[in-house]
């Protein structure tokens, strides 16, 4: 069992697709002989060939619409979109199409895509490089949202997402693909989507994050530790939908609540679930549900993103201040 | 203002005389006859689409009066292999296709089940936002070729969907990599209250192909022949490896956009008045009447069998019962995760 | 003063900003001679001229974008889009272009714009035609996003909004355009934007909507009223940003709230409102705070949007669900 | 993959050799040397920058190696009441409106305050989301055409970004509108990957514009003359109110996409060194030499004051203290709502 960088982990899993699913091709810019920008499919047209592995023009509406019409036909196209700050060309597609063929054509009609795409912050990227829009894509109906958090996650996870038979829209964070290696089995066997993951127990209070944020909650939670404060960490996984027992029964156990997300505050995913406690755990409450965020602004330019994402300081911060709370 | 149409390919002119070599289907009576009895059908349907309407039992409903020669045409030279992606306005297509009436009454009444045709369950349902069908097109396309089903997609919109960028991306595609797609353009000369002038500095809509470097040509949308003939002639590049073609119809929308739309308020009469010369229906007839012995009796006997069938279309429609609120849950996914689950057992059967 | 309706009253905020500042101009689809599918334009082309009211081709993300490039120039401009679910096609520009262009800029450059568009279901309109996803835009920053809720509201905040320096998107709930007059005055006053509005003073809890919503729960109030409970109503009106502080005060008033909405549950707008007060005002909540929206699943057809939009009975037993929490 | 260029208009030869008769402007031996002088600039800058990425002080760059004729060409033709509109391969251009080398390096190196330019007040910053400035190119023509300023707007971005509909949507209104814009194509036959024959199927990009009925040309985009040469006669047309033009210019791009490429994945090197020998500066400067007695001294001087003023920028760009991070909300509003007046505040000066 080969230890792998999460991009690894996704070339895996996408070249383990296409090797056991004929039906399966991939789309996008840059995807082919380069490989994608960030290698993700590395060398996989130079081995499936170039009716599998396909380079399209410089058009986001297309891929995903194209997405959409080849998932009709018995394929299942795994498409990308370069970056997350050239998505929102593909919404209209998502939105209008994707999340609702098989709803409005009563089952006839189905759309078995994928469609993804690097997100977040964390590597100096230029302009427009560096968005979290997930919250927007979760209130698309008919659509599943996806963020793994480490490589075998991002293995299991993209397998299912494919093996999927409605469209899932699988965001990678660009900062974890080469940050951390863990061993990665290429045994074919698919994770559970629609389920959140408990990644530590604890009992004092709960942090959820997904993505990039996971590892930057573990440092915060281990220096909470130090100081006596036990935090259970969920890695929400499923953006949408999102798995509400999991999240309701560890704050229900531990009484305290913090989410943390790269995107902006306002209206962004962490007010899903921090309005499901207000909802369904009030009287489980200890303390104010604090979220911890990306500022209502736009992403900063390189020099100040750090200062823009949330970091394990700030993570403690509220942590200390959800436990102070009386 | 937009104007007389001008000269382009066709095979009858508006008063039926043959302009050149028919070509072999055309010179069949049985094959003009089936073609001609699915325009008057749609032309009938339409009428009772827009009555139920008025009358408050159909939603919003765009007829396609005077443009019935381009889906019948277009959909009459296809295979069932073929996948069809028609826009808002080419019911005639999809009744040639095998979509019921009463489903397309189902759809246009606000019931997904229209959707679920027994028909040809490949095809696409009606595709409201404009020109965002296209990119599925050579999605379609891609898919047909990569099973190597011998299928084409031949999608349809209008003159205006010809401003929307999907509609130029998809093109694009089609032409790089040579799908099996054939876009056809319904230009019906206004979108809303938007001629065709105001839409484009575009010569034709066909030179739009020029930017993606695929075949363009313009047909008249009037004659049927014409376009059965122009679209056989792109399905078969298509089959043959050869991709995409666009192809412009030009017609006339002689109604309103919608049942919700009062188009008196931007065009002229007269202008109206000036393309019922044109419509494509008398023309087939008269081609028929002179060349085919088609009688009175024929005609009346084909208007009788179309209102009926209509009628009795309309009647299952207005007899079924809704859908249980809980539908709406139905088909949202495969498989319904568990919020959804839920939504739907607690709505229960009312 | 007339008895206007809410299309009238917009129409008349257009006329009244294209006759008092030279640089508003107006474009969109049938914007033109046809005064717009609703006639919220009708009219002011043949006024104003086709110069300054002018029909676009059927563009939509030239439509946006052209309207940001024009807002540099010293224009104002106010484009429409002629239904929310087509307005995906737009976003791009206002996440990436219109949200930002002052930010990025450092002021040299800005984006006073304002984009309408009718949204939200209830008048059985066809597919597509009926969407309600402002929560998307609400997550986009440095947008304002506004919704009226009444005829004079419209026209206020509309005559606001043209007349603010920064991009604002106008969300017009087409089911209010002709249901109910109320007298306005063409007095060229402007209302303030980003406030909500106490539009009825309770005590025993509060509901919050904004369009179409609030005379939805006018009725519930109403009727909550006479079974002796006190509703304290807001029309949150600015969904971006939103008035914290008014809502907050409220609930520390009553102690329990409930949010309303058309659009889908999940990641939509009232979980913020939900999420700010399960942070600020924890202590003040005496019972769960309950969302009332459309579900999460694709806006149904005409024949069932009735049972998928909220109305006064689900309103009253939520109300009645909060009363009755211990 | 990409062979040579085909034939286009050219004025200079690859060796330098006058093909036709020289525009007015380009006998003037002043004129041809800021030309020459702000393309060999824009090349020092490049380096620097490229070295400067490479060192840890720049972000990711986009070198315009090769293809200093196009932006430089363009931006030579254009008046101050113009506005510019680049992408973010341009640099050339934007020097030649006045900006900094150091807000350039400020912008690049991932600090807002390059966009906020002493220079050229009224010309939008970079733009990254490929062809999304071509919309806003046809407003700033709207705008300009409303105020009557006499102004154009000039757009310029890849091969790639004509594939996006923003593309075709801006050219569709600016052809029907008669807006004063012109989209100028730099054509440096890849976008990262992409050769420009997979990225579409016409034959020409400039064809394009026959989908808008606008005006398009081929122009060797490695010719500075032929370049501010078609610019001319296209400000020309914009401002005597004859609307739009589309100019593909013909280059190549000699260097990787930007400092996150590896262009050798897949390219072959051969290729890139046959483009090296029509690249634009060698053929001008040939030029000047035999027909306007540029020296190896002159040569000399404009290399060392390319580096002098290039090495002086960027000394400054890296002495500048960076923004305080409450400056992140600064501009976001006019007037800053209360939440985010209330976070800058919070941040405080550190
Ligand atoms: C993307 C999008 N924008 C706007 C609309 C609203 N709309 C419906 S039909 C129509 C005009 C369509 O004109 P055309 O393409 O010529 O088709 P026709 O109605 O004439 O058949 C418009 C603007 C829409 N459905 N989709
Ligand atoms: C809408 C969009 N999609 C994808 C990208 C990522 N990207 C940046 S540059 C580029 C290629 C651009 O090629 P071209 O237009 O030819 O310009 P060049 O880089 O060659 O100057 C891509 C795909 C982007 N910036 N914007
Ligand atoms: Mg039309
Ligand atoms: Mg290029």
């Amino acid at each position: 069992m080969a230890d792998l960088t999460m991009v690894e982990a996704i070339r895996m899993a996408l070249s383990r697709a296409l090797e056991d699913d004929p039906d399966v091709i991939i789309f996008g810019e840059d995807v082919g002989i380069d490989g994608g920008v960030f290698r993700a499919t590395d060398g996989l047209m130079q081995r499936f060939g170039a009716a599998r592995v396909r380079d399209t023009p410089l058009s986001e509406t297309v891929i995903a619409g194209m997405a959409v019409g080849a998932a009709t036909q018995g394929l299942r196209p795994v498409a990308e979109i370069q970056f997350m700050g050239f998505l929102y060309s593909a919404i209209d597609q998502l939105a209008n199409h994707a999340g609702r063929l098989r709803n409005r054509t009563r089952g006839r009609l189905s759309c078995p895509m994928v469609l993804r795409a690097p997100f977040g912050g964390g590597v100096k990227a230029p302009e427009h490089h560096s968005e979290s829009m997930e919250a927007m894509l979760a209130h698309i109906p008919g659509l599943r949202v996806i963020v793994p958090s480490t490589p075998a996650r991002a293995y299991g996870l993209l397998l299912a997402a494919i093996r999927d038979p409605d469209p899932v829209v699988f965001l990678e964070p660009k900062r974890l693909y080469r940050a951390l290696k863990e061993p990665v089995a290429n045994d074919g066997i698919a994770l559970t989507l629609d389920c959140a993951l408990v990644v530590r127990d604890g009992s004092d209070l709960t942090i959820i994050a997904w993505g990039a944020m996971v590892a930057e909650v573990g440092r915060a939670a281990d220096a909470l530790a130090e100081r006596g404060i036990s935090s259970e960490v969920i890695d929400l996984s499923s953006l949408k939908p999102i798995d509400r027992s999991a999240v309701r029964a560890s704050v229900q156990k531990t009484g305290r609540c913090i989410i943390v997300h790269e995107a902006p505050l306002t209206a962004g995913l962490g007010a899903e679930i921090a309005a499901d406690l207000a909802e369904h755990c009030l009287t489980s409450l200890l303390a104010p549900v604090v979220r911890v965020t990306g500022y209502d602004t736009v992403m900063p330019y390189a020099q100040l993103e750090d200062r823009y994402m949330p970091d394990a300081a700030r993570i403690q911060a509220a942590a200390q201040h959800v436990m102070e709370f009386a | 203002m937009t104007g007389n149409l001008p000269d382009c390919s066709a095979f009858l002119d508006a008063k039926g005389q043959v302009l050149r070599e028919l070509p072999d289907f055309a010179r069949d009576a049985e094959t003009l006859i089936t073609l001609y009895s699915m325009m008057v059908k749609t032309r009938v349907f339409d009428a009772k689409a827009i009555a139920l309407q008025r009358t408050g039992r159909l939603g919003t409903y765009g007829s396609s009066l005077g443009q019935e020669a381009i889906s019948v045409g277009v959909a009459s030279a296809m295979s069932e292999a073929d996948v069809f992606l028609p826009s808002f306005r080419e019911h005639g297509g999809q009744l040639w296709r095998g979509v019921s009436m009463e489903e397309l009454l189902l759809y246009w009444g606000g019931d997904e089940r229209g959707n679920d045709f027994a028909g040809p369950r490949q095809d696409f349902p009606v595709c409201i936002p404009v020109a965002s069908h296209f990119p599925h097109a050579a999605g379609v396309g891609l898919g047909l070729a990569h099973k190597g089903t011998g299928g084409v997609a031949v999608a349809i919109a209008g003159d205006g969907a010809t401003s929307k960028g999907d509609f130029y991306e998809a093109m694009n595609v089609v032409g790089v990599w040579e799908l099996p797609a054939v876009f056809v353009i319904n230009n019906n000369q206004w979108a809303i209250s938007m001629p065709r002038a105001e839409q484009t500095r575009a010569e034709t809509l066909a030179q739009k192909a020029v930017a993606a470097g695929l075949p363009g040509e313009v047909v008249d949308g009037n004659d049927v022949i014409a376009v059965r003939e122009a679209t056989n002639r792109a399905l078969d590049r298509a089959r043959a490896g050869q991709g995409g073609t666009l192809i412009e119809c030009l017609s006339y929308r002689l109604s309103d956009h919608t049942t919700a739309d009062d188009a008196s308020r931007y065009r002229e009469d007269a202008e109206v008045s000036r393309h019922w010369k044109t419509e494509p229906l008398v023309r087939l007839r008269t081609h028929l009447v002179a060349e085919h012995g088609w009688s009175k009796d024929d005609e009346e006997a084909l208007l009788r069998d179309s209102r009926t069938e209509t009628e009795a279309a309309a009647e299952r429609y207005l007899a079924m019962s809704p859908q249980p609120a809980r539908a709406m849950f139905d088909h949202l996914y495969a498989t319904a995760p568990p919020d959804i689950a839920a939504l739907a057992k607690e709505m229960g059967d009312g």
